[in-house]
């Protein structure tokens, strides 16, 4: 039993924290909604350039070989400072992808060009009647001579529109299969219309009308996907567990930072005894959601079975995300309603966690579900 | 025990609810601003309604005749504000501010002269008064007010910097907190002033809120001259002005109306949207969150009529007020989030999205309805006056 | 609009909580958990004397013709100490069942019978798989020659052991109808066992092997009980709720009261803030039911529509009587966990009331009903 | 991050649960009785089972050899928690007094002489501690013990009364805090002694607790002499030595396993039980609720290994045992209620009613709960030290 980072671990963190805090505090986000990528390239070209892209990539396809707790590590860092980008739609959901389900020839070709960074990615899998659970996609993927042609909408789609490989998952033609296929960002009959969301990551609607996929674009085999893409989920919703409780560690610490240094009636507010309970509390949840998260995390790095590690940290930190940040901002008082303050930005990115990849009632349902309910 | 309303007071309550029906301007309808969502144009629209709600005499329905009232009862107030919230008429924390805090106090502890000079016309909606209590050091606590006020002749000097002051940018008169004796204790020395905006050295900062809207402002004073007259109620006794102006409180009932108009489009959401397989109406665990937030609305809406009968009774409340705000605002917070729960993925999408549900209302309730636990006394204040000056809690 | 009581009321309420705080301290409640009736008949029979039996009987039946809104009066009395007896089976389920349900004659016969506290009732609903739901009976009432035949289990059916009459609910012959039948409580084939309760009611399994019932005991009109059944149990739900709302007052005034009193750290345990936060919220709780229990009995005293304002209050006061409870046990600490100390009277009773007549989720469930959903 | 055990630990961990599903006596399983339900069967029935835990040096696994102990490791300690209380060994609150609070004290405090004097005959399970802290007006508040201790030649003569002391009646030896010096400062003067309970002038008197058990006591000393060797520790030091003795909190980790067992019970309950038309366990309000439990129990069982991680580190735990115990004891009352709210009229059943659902445990759970809260530091008192403990913040 160890339950802390390695040492190595702990290297990469301090590392990418000590990056992230200088070049890209939490305003950068908040700045980053209008922009037309979203995200300033020189930054996502410096996170390539640390090696981040190829964290969970094998060194022969020119990654350094991490595990997937090596990947949470970079996402609580990234979570820490809101950071805006392609790198959980491409890392995660792209490079997860290509691992679970991909052949030799397509990691060997993908995962190289993700750990370079050449390769943009995004998931196409929710729809407007199908959210997290894939038995529910309409989406269809017709089988023509010498490939496939997919219609459908999708929802929610992160990094769409600066995609150069959408991952689309599609049902059929045999009844309840799934395909998940690699169409390029550029392909005709492709439409994508960037959505406004609260906390301002680039969510797309897309489109695809008749959109001509090459047999060779399929990733892995066809009508096989349920299974790997299920697994894809799962670690997704860990992946954002560990962007959250980084998210929610600087929301506790600039509230706990402020309410010794903020005075009221003559005595720091964070001598009240009122103020000194919602900051236990805050602890309580978020240390509770550090360990959830590592656990699943761990379970995942040793292919253990995760299914319940999963559902229960996601239930608990999409949970006590909205907790905390809230008693955030009611410590901080009016100052944290202003634009210029960042908490607003915690508080956004923590709700936009909580929904992301199944809230807690999904979750719970899931959790039931183990209990032999 | 009697909730009923008399058949005068239910006739009141159909004339409001046809003339709102009939006078609600629609593109007020269109934007469906919150409250922190301040523009240009609906300053305007707001303003306007305002006028014509005063000519009515609707906007003072309470005050006397003289200041511009009907000297209407409290229950009529009731109804009023319920139908006003009801409909959705256009509205900013301004009439809050005008007519539900500063008037009330200038009638009180201002001269007659005083009284003639701001009542009649913020009965009418033609002015508008901001608040100066906040300080960057003394948010909750009043009495910590460092703004000074300076005797110089027949005039007050007033130096220092307020923030957090609603529509400060819009107002015509300040209605300011400062202190005129420093060497006094903290709770005594401070003094109430009204201070015209576009006094000399004045300066107002916008600060933009979590929406993107400008509706606070720091303000700077600097060597602002006020005339003597301005000073309203007895000088240094402000603080204790104020802490009876909080029984000033309207019983706050257009909060739970709001709750219940809220509730009731989130279930004709859930009537239309499928997810998964089925429609949201039919998820026990939604029927129930939603039924919850019914139940609390409506026990809202109780303890708010409460306060009214206090007042009709001609008592003052006491911790009720209190009561009820920390109540409705920790009630909007889980109103705010259940509607974000139930909508999921929708529910992240703002305005100006084509998916967007209910307009991204929801969205912009969850960003600002935290704000309603800290102004005005935060709940963790609200909790201990309730504790102390309800339970008779002893303070140490 | 009128929130207080009339003077009236007042009176009724002031002169039995008197008389109840010097009669029947919480203690006697716990005492009495052993005792074979359940309670002492003097104390019965001083109630009878006050005339509360009687209280919405009306005059010509001998009784003093309040309303239902008096009724609660005395109930809120009867819940600040805990009172045992079988005043709510009879006045409240036995008593509104006549009301709602019987002919002209049974009221007469019945009415003035309660009234003189002759009669003692019992109601037997429930049972193993139907709760609060009439619709989910199977007890059947057998149509033979004279009258009706009863075989069936019921449960939770409080005095049962007492009781002169059991008012027994059955369905049956038509498909879904209900009948309410006057059985006597000494009527042969009738099994009687009490049941060991939290709060020390006698509630009771009561068995009906082939018991016979006089055509005549049929309560109002056979197989056409159900909608007075209903009304019956919206009422007995916010009878319930004004037991409880007095119950919660005297658990909140002992707990300010101790809060002043009791030391801890050189100064009064209710000048913590903490502890100051707890009775503010045990304050909010216990003004919300009363005034939605307030707002119910006003709409039923008034024979308007009621079933939102039944739900409201029922659900609402259900929730709050542990809460409320469960903090006066906090703020009290070690001592209210002695037998001796009367608090945890209250936190049972507290529990019992708030699965009584249907818990928070049932009537949330009819809200949401009410709502549209 | 490594949330596993060694090769090692599983093996002594398969061991244990070898062990204790041969050996738990039927008769206890048969009791199912709960912390505070004891009888002189059970009594007994905890002495044998706890004398022959000893015998196999599971007792004080951590301990020296020379005390009894077998110096095996805390996450052994953590293990043998685990599995003794997933199977529900025979136990009592005294056990965690004596061996997790009494005796780690004096191995940290005491001379050589007390430790082998006490701690061996401890580790076979043949002597029992009752804690004499709490009095009157001293619950939360040890600095205000008023017991006095005074010297009188070769003894100490103490006069007072103790509250709340469990196991009092049963105990060989008090575990008592004393004043030593009544003009010093109130955290200044305090003293621990060993007192035998047999000694003449202890008078204990039952208390009888809401279940209807006698397991608290009133204990008055009235001059009852005790030798000075059986001062423990620095004189007039008592209260700081009591802060250090906080740390020796054991992970806790029993209180998550009991909760699973029962979640589990609860599961099999709504698995076979219909209302009103369907199984609860069909009923997707009770599939969340016991969802939400068993996902607080794994959360809290993370948080009891992070203690047992810490001491196996070598380092103290800080805040993290408030921490837990707050949580533990806010969860345990939620799963009492919850519980109670799924068994619906059953829940208010107790045991000897043909009909009680699961023996009434849920319904004895939901009444001793509370008191978790309170016992060992009321969870206001734990969340004060999370917050200036655990996170600095400041006291004034």
């Amino acid at each position: 039993m160890e339950l802390e980072l390695t040492e190595e671990q702990r290297m990469l963190k301090t590392a990418a924290s000590g990056f992230l805090k200088k070049e890209c505090p939490p305003a950068l986000a908040w700045e980053m909604r209008e922009d037309e990528r979203g995200y300033p390239p020189s930054l996502w070209q410096k996170m390539i350039e640390m090696g981040w892209t190829g964290v969970m990539v094998p060194e022969t396809y020119g990654g350094i070989g991490g595990d997937f707790m090596d990947l949470c590590v970079i996402l609580e860092a990234l979570g820490e400072v809101c950071a805006p980008g392609p790198f959980f739609s491409t890392v995660v959901l792209g490079g997860l992808a290509v691992m679970e389900l991909g052949t030799e020839a397509q990691k060997e070709a993908l995962l190289s060009r993700i750990a370079t960074g050449e390769c943009i990615m995004a998931l196409a899998a929710d729809e407007e009647e199908a959210w997290c659970d894939a038995s529910f996609i309409k989406t269809r993927g017709l089988r023509e001579a010498g490939g496939y042609r997919i219609s459908g909408t999708k929802l929610f789609v992160e990094n769409a529109h600066v995609a150069d490989i959408i991952l689309c998952v599609v049902t059929g033609p045999a009844e309840g299969s799934l395909s998940v296929l690699l169409v390029q960002g550029d392909a005709p009959g492709l439409r994508i219309t960037p959505l406004k969301t609260l906390a301002g990551e680039r969510q797309c609607e897309v489109v695809f009308d008749r959109v001509e996929v090459k047999a060779s674009d399929v990733l892995g085999e066809a009508e096989k996907a349920a299974p790997g893409f299920d697994r894809l989920l799962d670690q997704a919703a860990v992946a954002k567990c560990a962007e959250l409780v980084g998210c929610l560690q600087t929301a506790f610490d600039m509230t706990v930072a402020y309410a010794k240094e903020r005075e009221q009636f003559g005595r720091p507010i964070g001598s009240f005894q009122a103020v000194q309970h919602h900051c236990a509390d805050m602890l309580i949840d978020l240390d509770g959601a550090r360990f959830a998260t590592y656990q699943a995390a761990w379970r995942i790095a040793g292919r253990m079975p995760w299914s319940r590690e999963v559902a229960v940290a996601k239930a608990w930190t999409s949970d006590v995300a909205r907790k905390v940040t809230l008693k955030a901002h009611q410590i901080h008082g009016a100052i944290s309603f202003c634009e210029e303050h960042p908490l607003h930005v915690f508080y956004r990115k923590a709700k936009s966690g909580e929904v992301a990849f199944g809230d807690a009632d999904f979750h719970l349902e899931r959790v039931a579900g183990g209990l032999g309910l | 025990m009697d909730f009923s309303f008399t058949a005068e007071q239910e006739r009141f309550r159909r004339e409001v609810r046809e003339y709102l029906e009939r006078e609600v301007p629609p593109r007020w309808k269109e934007l469906g601003y919150l409250i922190w969502e301040e523009t240009d144009e609906s300053w305007d629209i707001t303003r306007q309604w305002n006028r014509k709600l005063g000519e009515k005499g609707w906007l003072a329905l309470t005050w006397p005749r003289v200041y511009g009232g009907q000297e209407r009862s409290h229950i009529d107030q009731l109804i009023l504000d319920e139908e006003m919230a009801r409909a959705g008429t256009p509205t900013g924390i301004e009439t809050a501010i005008t007519i539900g805090w500063v008037c009330p106090t200038i009638m009180l502890f201002g001269t007659e002269e005083q009284k003639l000079r701001y009542l009649p016309d913020a009965a009418k909606g033609r002015i508008i008064f901001c608040l100066g209590y906040s300080e960057p050091n003394a948010g909750s606590d009043l009495a910590a007010v460092r703004t000074t006020a300076v005797e110089d002749g027949d005039h007050y000097v007033i130096n220092g910097q307020k923030v957090w002051t609603t529509v400060a940018h819009r107002a015509d008169y300040c209605w300011l907190a400062a202190r005129t004796d420093p060497d006094a204790p903290k709770h005594k020395g401070v003094s109430m002033f009204v201070v015209d905006m576009k006094s000399p050295g004045i300066t107002v900062k916008p600060l933009i809120n979590i929406l993107g809207f400008h509706s606070f402002n720091e303000v700077f004073f600097d060597e602002v001259r006020v005339p003597k007259e301005n000073l309203v109620g007895q000088k240094n006794m402000g603080w204790y002005q104020l802490a009876v102006a909080l029984d000033f409180e309207r019983s706050g009932v257009g909060t739970p109306a709001r709750m219940h108009r809220t509730i009731d489009r989130l279930v004709a959401y859930c009537r239309q949207t499928r997810r998964n397989g089925r429609l949201l109406s039919e998820d026990p665990v939604i029927r129930k969150k939603l039924a919850r937030l019914s139940v609390e609305a409506e026990v809202l809406r109780l303890l708010c009529y409460r306060i009214t009968w206090i007042q009709e009774k001609g008592k003052t409340p006491n911790y009720e007020a209190s009561l009820t705000k920390v109540f409705a605002s920790e009630l909007l917070d889980r109103l705010a989030n259940t509607g974000m729960e139930i909508l999921g993925p929708y529910g992240m999408l703002d305005r100006g999205s084509p998916r967007a549900a209910l307009r991204g209302e929801i969205l912009r309730l969850y960003l600002t309805s935290p704000s309603m636990g800290i102004g005005g006394g935060t709940s963790e204040i609200q909790r201990n006056i309730i504790a102390m000056r309800g339970l008779g809690l002893p303070r140490k």
